[in-house]
């Protein structure tokens, strides 16, 4: 188990380093005119020459590369070209923004996913199992930013016509202003975000359940006079759940880089947002510095998968 | 960034295996005519058979059919995609985009503009990236699979690596500072979808080609002399086809959305071109006042997304039929 | 290595069976070895035993069953023959010509000579083609006739084993067990191979129709003087179709000897405890016969018990058979065709089931390790 | 009284391809305390007619009656259902690996077992109870391996764990289908020397359901000859041994390579079993049987007492007497060539 967690982890950290070769290769190699835009139209060669020099653009690129490398290790992702704010500062900003909104998201996908799948797969055939079919194939189809458009025109905007301004049009408040408003401002983007996972939940949850419950040990279990209840729940669901957690691991941890268009669409400024607002004036460190914590927690998330399947499964933990 | 689906189909399409078994029930012998069916034309019957997919096949026919005659919409309503038009009908009084109307059938855009026509247009860049971007993934993803399973060894970890790294990558903001540096453009939108998207075609296939290779028909073939190269192509690659084909369909509809997410977070086409995903873009501000501009274009997306993946799933069904384990006998 | 040298090198010779004495093909020493994961950080790499020093030769004619259960390496073993495995020690000797390091293309003439049949008829052939291109594949890879002529000679082919020759367009998937494991003899058979290795042909398969399939394979080996190595866990089958029959256990031969000869005067206590524990569909005899129930499993091939491999499991085991490992040998006045491995076998008469196992080994169930089975 | 009559059992299945007719018309009857040996080929419908019986067949058409201790299982209420199984009626399937849940350890299930249907029994007295079966069955250090999962165990060894649990509660039945099919012969052995000393303490009836006579020949008392999803031939082992009836059970016999050794040819039934979609009309073996006649493929034979034994019965329309069937002489020509149905 050790080793496992040893060389899977080693794993992780060569996949990081060539995320970093990669995305410093696709932005530093590519033609940009950062100090341009910075100094602005009538900028004088030398102003530019002066940008770049105070940037360390001017620096050969594997110089760029290794200095990049070597402070991030020490925690340092550099510094926004505009304000000269650290990009760490910048993420820390975002971060509880977009973990507020995907952790929220998840507890309602989850369930809703989870619950209708079994619904479905406990059923297979009927019409409720096809409408939930259905409609998960629905919202499976959906492209978030519609949804959440949809969202804001029925639910804040047609609401709020009439007479039942409840759903915020977006923006986010923290904390820090109490727990009331930090949901009513993050309901609507939850629900939207949670429903277009849910479908996904849906569907797999009720494959994996049909697989399961025509495994021979189903059999056994009621040729042991278990109650059906116990039979889907305790022998079936609990196998089930493998393929859900891996996929629920693997989403989580993207969506904890940021959630880039329900942000946007909600004006959250979380790390989604916030990188679509660096891209727009090419702020390359953010970028940067984004697109790298975002990998990580994808790597950090694959790591998780596998160690909880070894948690789930005893084959794969005595082994 | 899985708010719009990753690149990559949802549940279970991994397990798209074409069912090995006899078909049919215990010792049940299908067919009775001298010529075999092959696995192709017995999907296909179940296919044939399946009525939602078919319906969802019509529909898309008739979106490629509305791409093709897209022109035909202008002449006859006489509005060219990209013409403005200012007169009354066209704009309220207050510079606003107008109802629907008997000139404007699904009312105009902020700019004046006929969005039926530019419906229309836009059908046809959906669809051309939707087929060429997901053409250009499995592709790849075929050969990376191929490689990587039947060769295994050195070839294999460092692809494998390859794939770890392309699917840990937060696709979107690259892909959008991707295409925020390079400028957009068509041919862009398309690589960057099909470089980001190959990887998870290629973990399937090489899934498959690894169980595929231990199976007894490669063996046999070895221990007749074939060469690798053979058994790749003769024996190996038509059976990895179908889950690839499956996944294609289903790959379909996602590449379609990505596209217009990309447009929808201003980096599609350059604009005048009509693009659904730029259409609902610039709906955003107006969404309050003028219902047509954001629902007709995303109702023209979420139609061609369902009917794609309806009939994804009835191709799925068609190589995979599942008849669920009724019978608990060998 | 003692173990090597315990084996005899030459071949034994001066036998006579009603099988020619001709050597066909003849397997030295072999041994082949797959490495397993690692345990622990930093722990030794370990490897599954799958066959550890055979050598036996394959007559010119005749049918040598392989007989054992899962994880004996009798499956391991046909492979090695056919060269589908590269040997980890050993050679092996086809038709006069040292055929163990031959490269792809130099033996790219022996695959012609040496065939395979296999277990599984659903997974054994490719279920995207048809019939027709499967039984023809032999002449393709080998460059042999026209497509027209292929055709004809498929067809005749598909005749000859039974098959209707009009199926020569449908799939895999439109035959039967029985259907599928003829295609699969007729594939064996295109090229006119001198050698036909089957991997449990009737395994898979039920009564009536093994019967069928045993049939065929007896009739083809007369039509074409066909020589087989005839693999099964089932005795009654391998003793119905054999000249010859070795018993193998844990990788490693216990006994070889003509079909009746072992039958008959078994020698190796596992031997008799294999034919002991074989159901008779004959209940007189189920109701009167001596039962040798061992104790246990078969042990993991990763690590194989010391000395004689059956030594946990055999009720005459003495300290001796834990410390060194029993030659192949003739043993009291059996012809010399008869070999057992064994320091004390049985004599004629003797009733094992009467005797007290001399080790302490009551209890040796041993888990099997993932991977180490063979299929 | 019997323990378990089944009568006119037919079980059919709705597939893509047509109806499939599993089981058609079957029946048999378990005597207490007996082994009663239901053989057949793959897709005879052995394991789904007894499957059926406990209701473990889901999605399946069902008529007949499946009376047990009095009471109609086929019509009884799922309640009902759930007490016998596991408490009167202990199952064990083929496969012992895919038969146990992977997740659990081997004594929390038995331990579930066990307060499935008696509540009131303490969790240590359930596991006291589950290591003294385990025990019973021949598992070596019981109360240690009490905390293994399954996947630690052998072959071997995991279907004697599959036994303990079906014994759990002393059913007065064990349907074992198939229960050693998977395992090696010395195992196979070990396997089925527990079960026989089981039912000697326990007095436990058996439902044994191979297809291998030679486990027919050494553990059953009463044997049905299953064919096509119907009973071709019902009657006690030495009887479908020495003299039986029906041409399939003949054929069966026939078949087997001969005990005695010997090379020669076998005697196979020629062509593959029918497709239980399309069924041909009349007697199901008739395209295999050498003795067929007109009247077989038209008129189905009723299974009908032979030889004026009681409990002997045959599905055939050769004569019911000893001497008129020994005089029946099979059609000598071999078809060696199977046609698609």
């Amino acid at each position: 188990m050790i080793r496992f967690l040893i060389r899977r982890v080693a794993l992780g950290v060569l996949v990081m380093w060539l995320i970093t070769v990669a995305v410093f290769g696709l932005f530093f190699v590519a033609p940009n005119n950062v100090a341009r835009t910075l100094a602005g139209r009538q900028a004088t060669p030398a102003t530019i020459h002066l940008i770049e020099h105070r940037l360390g653009l001017d620096l050969p690129l594997w110089k760029q590369y290794t200095n990049f490398v070597g402070n991030a290790l020490h925690g340092d992702l550099g510094f926004d070209y505009y304000h000269g704010v650290p990009v760490t500062q910048i993420i820390g900003q975002a971060l509880p923004i977009t973990l507020s909104l995907a952790i929220g998201a998840a507890v309602i996908w989850l369930l809703l996913g989870v619950f209708s799948g079994v619904l479905s797969a406990v059923r297979p055939r009927t019409f409720s199992d096809r409408s939930t079919t259905a409609l998960a194939l629905f919202f499976y189809s959906m492209p978030s930013f519609l949804l959440a458009l949809l969202f804001l025109y029925f639910l804040y905007f047609r609401l709020t016509k009439a007479g039942f301004a409840i759903f915020p049009a977006g923006g986010y408040s923290g904390l820090t202003a109490g727990v009331g408003e930090w949901a009513r401002h993050l309901i609507l983007p939850w629900v939207a975000l949670a429903l277009l996972l849910a479908a996904t939940y849906t569907r797999l949850t009720r494959g994996s359940m049909l697989d399961v419950l025509g495994e021979d040990y189903i059999r056994t279990a009621r040729s042991k006079g278990l109650r059906e209840r116990r039979v889907v729940l305790r022998h079936g669901l609990r196998s089930a759940l493998t393929p859900v957690v891996t996929q629920f691991g693997i989403d989580l941890g993207q969506l904890v880089g940021g959630v880039v268009v329900t942000e946007t669409v909600f004006s959250l400024p979380g790390l989604g947002k916030t990188a679509i607002d660096a891209i727009n004036t090419q702020d390359l460190p953010v970028i940067i510095g984004i697109v790298i914590f975002a990998s990580a927690a994808v790597v950090v998330a694959n790591i998780l998968v596998d160690i909880m399947y070894a948690v789930l499964d005893p084959r794969v933990r005595l082994h | 960034m899985s708010d719009v689906p990753p690149v990559g189909v949802g549940a279970g399409v991994d397990s798209a295996t074409p069912s090995q078994g006899p078909a049919g029930g215990p010792g049940a012998e299908t067919s009775t005519g001298i010529e075999g069916r092959s696995p192709w034309v017995l999907a296909w019957q179940r296919l044939r058979h399946d009525r939602v997919a078919m319906i969802s096949l019509v529909v898309i026919c008739l979106i490629g059919l509305v791409a093709i005659i897209a022109p035909l919409f202008a002449s006859v309503t006489g509005h060219p995609p990209n013409q403005q038009y200012r007169g009354p009908g066209a704009l309220s009084p207050e510079g606003l985009p107008a109802h629907p109307s008997s000139a404007f059938w699904l009312g105009t855009d902020d700019l004046g503009r006929d969005i039926l026509v530019r419906i229309a247009y836009g059908s046809r860049i959906s669809l051309l990236v939707g087929v060429v971007a997901t053409g250009m993934t499995v592709a790849i993803g075929v050969v990376v699979g191929l490689a990587a399973g039947y060769l295994g060894g050195i070839v294999d970890t460092v692809l494998a690596r390859l794939v770890d790294v392309v699917l840990s990558v937060p696709f979107l903001l690259v892909a959008v500072a991707l295409v925020s540096i390079t400028g957009a453009s068509l041919t862009i939108t398309i690589l960057v979808i099909g470089f980001f998207s190959w990887a998870s075609v290629a973990r399937i296939v090489r899934g498959q080609v690894l169980s595929l290779r231990e199976r007894e028909f490669v063996e046999a073939a070895r221990s007749l002399g074939a060469s690798d190269r053979r058994i790749m192509f003769v024996d190996v690659l038509p059976n990895v086809l179908a889950p690839v084909i499956v996944y294609a369909t289903l790959l379909i509809p996602v590449v379609i959305v990505v596209q217009a997410t990309l447009s929808f977070l201003g980096l599609g086409l350059p604009p005048p071109t009509a693009d659904w995903g730029g259409m609902i873009s610039e709906s955003v501000q107006y969404y309050t006042v003028a219902w047509w501009f954001v629902f007709f274009p995303g109702a023209a997306l979420l139609i061609t997304t369902l009917a794609f993946n309806l009939f994804g799933d009835g191709v799925r069904d068609a190589f995979d039929p599942r008849t669920d384990r009724l019978i608990g006998q060998k | 290595m003692s173990e090597a040298m315990d084996l005899p090198l030459g071949d034994p010779g001066g036998e006579t069976t009603h099988a020619g004495t001709e050597v066909l093909m003849a397997a030295r020493d072999v041994r082949k070895l797959f490495p397993v994961a690692r345990e622990g950080l930093f722990g030794q790499r370990d490897y599954v035993h799958a066959v550890d020093g055979v050598s036996l030769d394959v007559r010119r004619g005749e049918t040598l069953g392989l007989v054992g259960e899962t994880g004996c390496g009798k499956s391991t073993l046909a492979r090695c023959l056919s060269r589908l495995y590269e040997l980890t020690e050993g050679t092996i000797e086809f038709d006069g010509q040292d055929i163990t390091n031959l490269s792809r293309r130099r033996l790219r003439p022996v695959r012609r000579e040496v065939q395979m049949i296999f277990q599984d008829p659903y997974g054994s052939l490719n279920p995207r083609r048809r019939v027709g291109s499967i039984i023809g594949d032999p002449f393709v890879i080998h460059g042999i006739d026209s497509r027209q002529d292929r055709k004809r000679q498929v067809q005749s082919l598909m005749e000859r084993v039974g098959l209707n020759p009009e199926h020569y367009n449908r799939f895999p998937a439109d035959f039967s067990g029985g259907q599928r494991q003829r295609i699969g003899v007729a594939r064996a058979l295109a090229l006119h191979p001198k050698l036909v290795i089957c991997d449990e042909p009737v395994s898979a398969l039920d009564v009536s129709i093994q019967a069928q399939i045993l049939n065929l394979l007896s009739d083809l080996q007369d039509d074409f003087g066909l020589t087989y190595v005839f693999i099964s866990h089932d005795l009654s089958v391998v003793r119905h179709v054999s000249d010859r029959v070795a018993v193998m256990y844990l990788g490693k031969i216990m006994e070889i000897s003509a079909s009746e000869d072992l039958f008959t005067t078994t020698r190796h206590p596992y031997t008799r405890a294999l034919l002991s524990a074989l159901p008779t569909p004959d209940p007189d005899e189920a109701d009167s016969r001596e039962r040798i129930v061992l104790v246990g499993d078969v042990p993991s091939p990763v690590h194989p018990p010391s000395g004689c491999r059956f030594h946990p499991r055999c009720p005459k085991a003495r300290s001796h058979c834990v410390e060194a490992v029993p030659p192949l040998e003739q043993v009291f006045d059996d012809l010399p065709s008869h070999r057992t491995a064994c320091f004390y076998p049985l004599a004629i008469g003797e009733d094992l089931s009467q005797s007290v196992p001399q080790l302490g080994a009551g209890e040796s169930e041993i888990v099997s390790s993932d991977g180490a089975e063979e299929s | 009284m019997a323990l378990l009559e089944v009568d006119d059992l037919h079980v059919s299945f709705d597939t893509p391809d047509g109806l499939v007719q599993a089981v058609r018309g079957l029946t048999f009857s378990v005597e207490r305390g007996k082994t009663l040996a239901i053989v057949g080929e793959s897709g005879s419908g052995k394991s789904v007619s007894t499957q059926t019986i406990t209701k473990l067949t889901r999605g399946a058409r069902v008529s007949g009656r499946a009376i047990f201790e009095g009471e109609d299982l086929l019509t009884a209420s799922p309640d009902h259902l759930r007490r016998v199984r596991g408490a009167k009626i202990g199952m064990i399937f083929q496969d012992p690996l895919s038969s146990l849940h992977p997740y659990y350890r081997v004594g929390w299930q038995i331990v579930e077992m066990i307060r499935a249907h008696d509540h009131s029994t303490s969790r240590r007295t359930a596991r006291k109870r589950a290591a003294e079966l385990l025990g019973l069955v021949g598992i070596p250090r019981p109360a240690e391996r009490l905390d293994d999962y399954p996947h630690q165990f052998s072959g071997g060894m995991r279907q004697r764990v599959m036994i303990a649990m079906a014994m759990a509660l002393n059913p007065v039945l064990l349907i074992a289908d198939e229960p050693t099919t998977a395992l090696d012969v010395t195992v196979q052995a070990q396997v089925l020397g527990v079960m026989r000393d089981l039912q000697e303490d326990f007095g436990t009836a058996i439902i044994l359901i191979t297809h291998d006579l030679g486990v027919v020949a050494e553990m059953s008392d009463d044997v049905v000859v299953m064919y096509a999803g119907t009973a071709m031939e019902q009657a006690s082992r030495r009887d479908i041994f020495y003299r039986h009836h029906h041409p399939y059970t003949e054929g069966l016999l026939r078949s087997l390579p001969a005990h005695g050794g010997g090379k020669g040819r076998l005697i196979p039934i020629a062509g593959s079993p029918p497709s239980l979609i399309n069924l041909p009309s009349g007697c199901p073996f008739a395209p295999r049987c050498p003795y067929a006649w007109d009247k077989c493929f038209r008129e189905t034979p009723p299974l009908d007492e032979v030889f004026d034994e009681p409990g002997h019965r045959s599905a055939c329309w050769l004569p019911h007497d000893w001497e008129g069937r020994q005089a029946c002489e099979p059609r000598t020509e071999t078809i060696d060539r199977e046609e698609t149905a």
